[in-house]
């Protein structure tokens, strides 16, 4: 056991893996000598020489196309997008080629690359660094979508992804790089340290995709978040006084049904949370399956606290940014019916 | 008239639309033999020359000639002709199978047969191939059942891709052939990483991949040249220029203002243009950017000049948009009579000997098409199941795909 | 008034607008000596002009990014993208760019485009000539987007979106060019010219985006749908004589959010159809609208018949494609509760 | 040892990194005035070779030279210094806000500051401007107040752009300066497009573009160069090929091979390639492709060498990856130290006019600044409204920014 933020825990699954397997190797714009603008790869090319770990061109599409090839080939390249917002030009062979060859194969090619790649606001990085487009790829056959929200789960399901032999986009909440953020820019930031999922094994161990977390038990609402929005939630939750449960999904693609299921039909309401536009959102995803499969348990409609229809603005962070104010609020709509 | 020396927006045009004349007059063809044959080792900035020259080996008499004549023994020319005979008889049943309903779509490499074939047979069968829809010759060269092949474009029950996907978009990997994608250029930057895969991994194997002349306009295929430079992946990158993308000539893909090779050399690669109807020449070319990738000088561009003599699918009616007889007058000519002519030159080969093979080629090709019709066509027959278009998705199907199965009752 | 097919509706379009407005021009690949591969672009260049519709290479990217810049400049590009299911090397301009090019300079630049662009399933065109992406775009803020079902509608809207200041994603039902297909495959086919939205205007008019259309009043149920489906769902109500309401879209973004309300407050129940895959496909956008806006009223869950979460198979199209027996069989669904 | 000639992936690196003695010996360095100057109507095929040199005007005596000299007379040459001296003055001032806490964000053009000047001095300012964020210098040339570009800057009430876009990301139509995109490269296929559109309107403006020697490796400044090259747009594209891309060195975009002007030959476009931090070199080479372009010759790409003075920006600390004294070591000098040594060799300038203008552009740079920091700072002062964030998605916005909006309570 090791004391972790999520920088070091992501840092860690690779290490461990870059040593276990030749065939992993890492990649990205920065990632190599300099180890990455976040410092996730740091010390890699170091450590384990020139072709294990390397800087790239700028090109997000050359880099998702070599990986998609290496991958192809047998290797299990692990791509790093210095930011999500940069990833659309390689959108196409994300889309039409990597989530699409095995399928186009029956079976013949396989592509297990993992693209990691930072999301989501609060650190004023405006339009350009704050975007959470998961449900750009939640809607493609053939694409996993994970997501972590502690230092402890980042690692486990990372090694996951990596191992998995199919596709996976790996959204890392940057805001949670360093501490567990909760909402609250006004107060001092909390260093991982001080929460328990950052003790971390130095070494291998796996966390299922597919399985959803519930890190607050409650019987009021079901708050269904992933990412940054789960420590938001949780300390809606504490703060307001509602005793909601707060289920991480940490997997988009695959849900955990099962999990959400029992959930509701034991609160008999649903809040929906996310950074991304509410317009087609993954949230939308979320409440349809709520709504058809706990219907006559739903004492309320499923209410979505998500991001605006609009780009991110800059000087407007914290107007834009969700809060665990506007989450209570999310939470007292589903309630007061 | 100072208007005139305003900037106005200029839009490519071809030489000849239909009702016109074919004019060809616009491509340089200089005498077979006279490009010069750097070694494989040289610097890419010393022969920068070679991507707006033209590659040439067989004369206008049939002769073999120059510093490129790859000097192969008649038994691998006649191996080349034949393989050419088979392919264009193959794609000739399966085109009028399309005719007849027996399947949705299909596509034909006519006249531009040797460069599939000349890659498999230059290349070892254990490179690895990114192709684009029009080197099926390359396949049937590697070995690759007939039948195989019809039965996918039958997407009958013994279609090994279980009918899902169009005809024509192959995948073997038991003979090096990437699953082609329906997306243009992808393959290209997919074909380098898979190059840079085989360096990373100490594996002397290289990669070879496939585009036509318009698809080179995608960004997919710079990304491809680029990480191939930076990288000195051994890979080789074939650009088809068949004069037209679909209905638009090469000068709208860039073809107007320098050559396709020339695209090799803005990224520091070594670039050849060659004579893509001369197989002696498509060969030779092949063999050096194989020499070089195999001995870490990394990747070449060739930009293959030829010409598509057919429609671009059978979905398409070329006489629209250019003359009815333009591939008559097409000065570079069609490969297989080109081969033929130099083999029957070189006394290794006769009229009688042709016609017989074409006759036991179109034998072989109507046996085995009765074969596949027997398992099954697009609407007859037996047909995979449905289930396989849940199978594939990932590796381990999630719930949704176990519910929408159920749904389907499979 | 004539008697046109879609295509010629969507020419004609383009032929009343080339003519009004300078401004307007058109351009894609084969778009223009050739008319396109789907001759919806045939003659304009032979009527207006080489530089008012012409060729461009083989680059969705470059059409998008081209078309931006004629729009920044002030004209009104009309980009034809050949198959959507190409659209994806242009994803990046779409999204980063012509969606938010008027919101970051706060209205000092806009893009006027309209990129059109055929969509869905039902001619055998396999994986990559039969998607319906529409929910890639109308999660962007920035987008709106428009699907016809009628040569009629067709024209009106496409001027709409043509004069419309903001960019507009107009996907063109592929299978509904020729005739208004009912998804009986095994039936002969019914050219336009039977049906009363193939009498056109020669001239200029349009329809209000932002407006769906009652195509079928009824009371048992409300249908939710657009483009090829909104025939279907006609034909399914008729064959399996449940009176369904069934309401065409027109379009997703700005959406009719009134229209659909008003019906399943009426009805009580929802169904909504589309050939995307069903995960995080705008069905999940709309059923969430409705179980929030219309939660008293609903006397069962919102059921949803869409694509299935594959790419679309080739030998299987009539497996996969929506017939009038799968509508009919979600309309049950809801009724049975 | 046959495994040496097996293919091995390459990994680019950099001559020098942290600790090493910087290393420019890899730069080849002409003398000034020995390349030629072809007439602005020749054909590209016919220069390709400028592609490959280093286009100088002023030598290390500070005499300006050869066929490339554009002539311009003391008092231009003047306010061209004194322009450079005021971009670097407001950056610097900028800078220290940032570090001060003022705004999030912010990045200089230490260094390279006769690229965006020259080319708004050598273009017309009705000419459109796509530009990357490294061209501050070209709207404070065109007469942008400085007052404005700090409000943005800052995000205070009145910047122009409502807080919406992050520092620098200006959008000045007045200026004919488009609204910098944070995504690499995707403003060089729009400059092309916007060419396009004036060539079609008839209208004899033009487009110039820029971006960075690590932004070429997008598929996007491809596809410009491609539609540049196919319509002939009047558009001139901009390579600052500064040596560094964040931590990677230009080797790592493809600068290993060859040079970034060779992209521009690869689709048949003049290309040049110019010694960046020579104000007189950069503005000839400008105003020879503004003339090419304005008489109907299409497009031209430059690249320009120079190299990034500073870090990245405010967030990066390049001593982590490059010789802390590599700016000092760098060949080509300050581009800001050269011309003054070019107006004082001609006695048009002097050490104390210099200082004397430096302390007026500081000052007049703090006075603004107080002004802009009294009406507001991203954390202080009078904010704009955050209802721009929905006023601008749509020119209509429809309920679900009104509903959203209301929800905001504003
Ligand atoms: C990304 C993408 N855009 C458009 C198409 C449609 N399309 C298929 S083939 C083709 C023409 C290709 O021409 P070329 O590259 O010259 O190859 P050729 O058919 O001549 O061999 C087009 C436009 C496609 N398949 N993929
Ligand atoms: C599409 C995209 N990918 C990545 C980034 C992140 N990024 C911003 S600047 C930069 C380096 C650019 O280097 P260069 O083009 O050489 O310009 P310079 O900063 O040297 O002027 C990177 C990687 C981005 N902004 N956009
Ligand atoms: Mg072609
Ligand atoms: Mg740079």
């Amino acid at each position: 056991m090791a004391n972790m933020n999520m920088i070091q825990a992501l840092n860690s699954a690779m290490d461990v893996m870059i040593e276990r397997d030749p065939k992993v190797l890492v990649f990205g714009e920065d990632a190599g000598y300099f180890g990455g603008v976040f410092r996730v790869t740091d010390g890699l090319q170091k450590k384990h020489g020139m072709t294990r770990c390397f800087d790239t061109p700028i090109s997000e599409g050359g880099i998702v196309a070599a990986g998609i090839g290496m991958a192809v080939y047998g290797l299990r390249p692990v791509l790093e997008i210095q930011f999500v917002d940069y990833i659309f030009p390689a959108y196409d062979q994300l889309v039409s080629e990597a989530a699409k060859i095995r399928w186009r194969s029956a079976g013949g090619y396989t592509v297990p690359i993992t693209v990691r790649t930072p999301y989501g606001g609060g650190i004023f990085g405006g339009q350009t660094h704050s975007q959470s487009p998961e449900s750009l790829f939640t809607h493609i056959a053939g694409l996993k979508t994970v997501i972590p929200s502690t230092p402890y789960d980042a690692k486990g399901l990372l090694i996951s992804a990596i191992e998995m032999n199919d596709p996976v986009i790996f959204l890392e909440p940057k805001r949670l790089y360093n501490g567990p953020f909760n909402g609250h820019h006004d107060q001092p930031v909390v260093p991982w340290s001080k929460h328990p999922a950052s003790d971390v094994p130095e070494g291998y161990y796996t966390i299922p995709l597919g399985k959803a977390a519930t890190v607050r038990e409650g019987d009021a609402v079901t708050v269904l978040c992933y990412g940054t929005m789960v420590h938001v939630a949780v300390t809606a939750a504490e703060e307001s006084g509602i005793d909601a449960e707060v289920i991480d999904l940490r997997t988009l693609v695959p849900l955990d049904l099962e999990a959400i299921v029992a959930s509701v039909k034991k609160t008999g309401r649903c809040l929906v949370v996310h950074e991304a536009p509410e317009t087609s959102g993954y949230g939308a995803e979320l409440a349809t399956l709520v709504q058809k499969h706990c219907f006559y348990h739903l004492e309320a409609p499923v209410e979505r606290v998500c991001g605006y229809d609009t780009p991110y603005p800059h000087a407007f962070e914290w107007d834009y940014f969700i809060g665990p104010d506007r989450v209570a609020a999310g939470m007292r709509l589903t309630l007061e019916r | 008239m100072q208007n005139l020396s305003k900037p106005r927006l200029h839009i490519p045009v071809p030489a000849a639309r239909p009702g016109d004349t074919p004019d060809f007059s616009r491509l340089e063809i200089p005498e077979a033999g006279s490009v010069r044959r750097p070694d494989t080792a040289s610097d890419p900035a010393e022969m920068r020359d070679l991507a707006y020259d033209l590659i040439r080996v067989l004369d206008f008499d049939h002769r073999a000639v120059g510093p490129w004549d790859p000097r192969l023994d008649p038994e691998t020319l006649r191996r080349a002709l034949r393989l050419m005979v088979l392919d264009r008889a193959f794609e000739e049943r399966m085109h009028q199978a399309q005719r007849q309903g027996k399947t949705s779509f299909f596509m034909r490499g006519l006249g531009e047969e040797a460069i599939g074939i000349a890659h498999a047979m230059a290349l070892s069968d254990e490179d690895m191939c990114f192709t684009s829809y029009r080197q099926q010759g390359l396949l049937i060269a590697r070995g690759c059942p007939l039948i195989d092949m019809m039965n996918q474009v039958y997407n009958n029950a013994a279609d090994k891709l279980h009918g899902l996907q169009v005809p024509l978009h192959y995948s073997f990997p038991e003979f090096g052939y990437f699953a082609m994608s329906g997306n243009l250029a992808t393959q290209v930057p997919q074909a380098v990483g898979w190059a840079m895969a085989a360096a990373y991994s100490g594996d002397d194997r290289i990669a070879a991949t496939f585009l036509g002349d318009g698809a080179t306009a995608e960004g997919d295929f710079y990304t491809g040249l680029l990480f191939a430079s930076v990288y000195r992946a051994p890979v080789i990158i074939s650009v088809s220029n068949n004069q037209w993308a679909i209905s638009c000539f090469a000068g709208i893909a860039g073809g107007e203002r320098t050559t396709f090779a020339a695209r090799g050399v803005g990224v520091g690669l070594p670039s050849l243009r060659v004579d893509g109807n001369d197989f002696l020449a498509v060969y030779a070319a092949v063999q050096w950017a194989a020499e070089r990738a195999r001995s870490n000088h990394g990747a070449t561009l060739i930009e293959f000049v030829t010409y598509r003599a057919h429609g671009h699918s059978t979905s398409d009616d070329p006489t629209r948009y250019r003359p009815a007889d333009e591939f008559a007058a097409w000065p570079l000519g069609d490969p297989l009579q080109r081969l033929k002519g130099h083999l029957v030159a070189l006394d290794e080969w006769s009229e009688e000997r042709h016609q017989a093979y074409e006759q036991e080629a179109k034998d072989e090709v109507r046996a085995l098409q009765r074969e596949a019709e027997a398992i099954g066509t697009l609407h007859t027959g037996t047909k995979p199941s449905a289930r396989a278009m849940f199978d594939h998705v990932f590796e381990e199907s999630d719930w949704r795909h176990r519910r929408q199965r159920q749904e389907m009752g499979i």
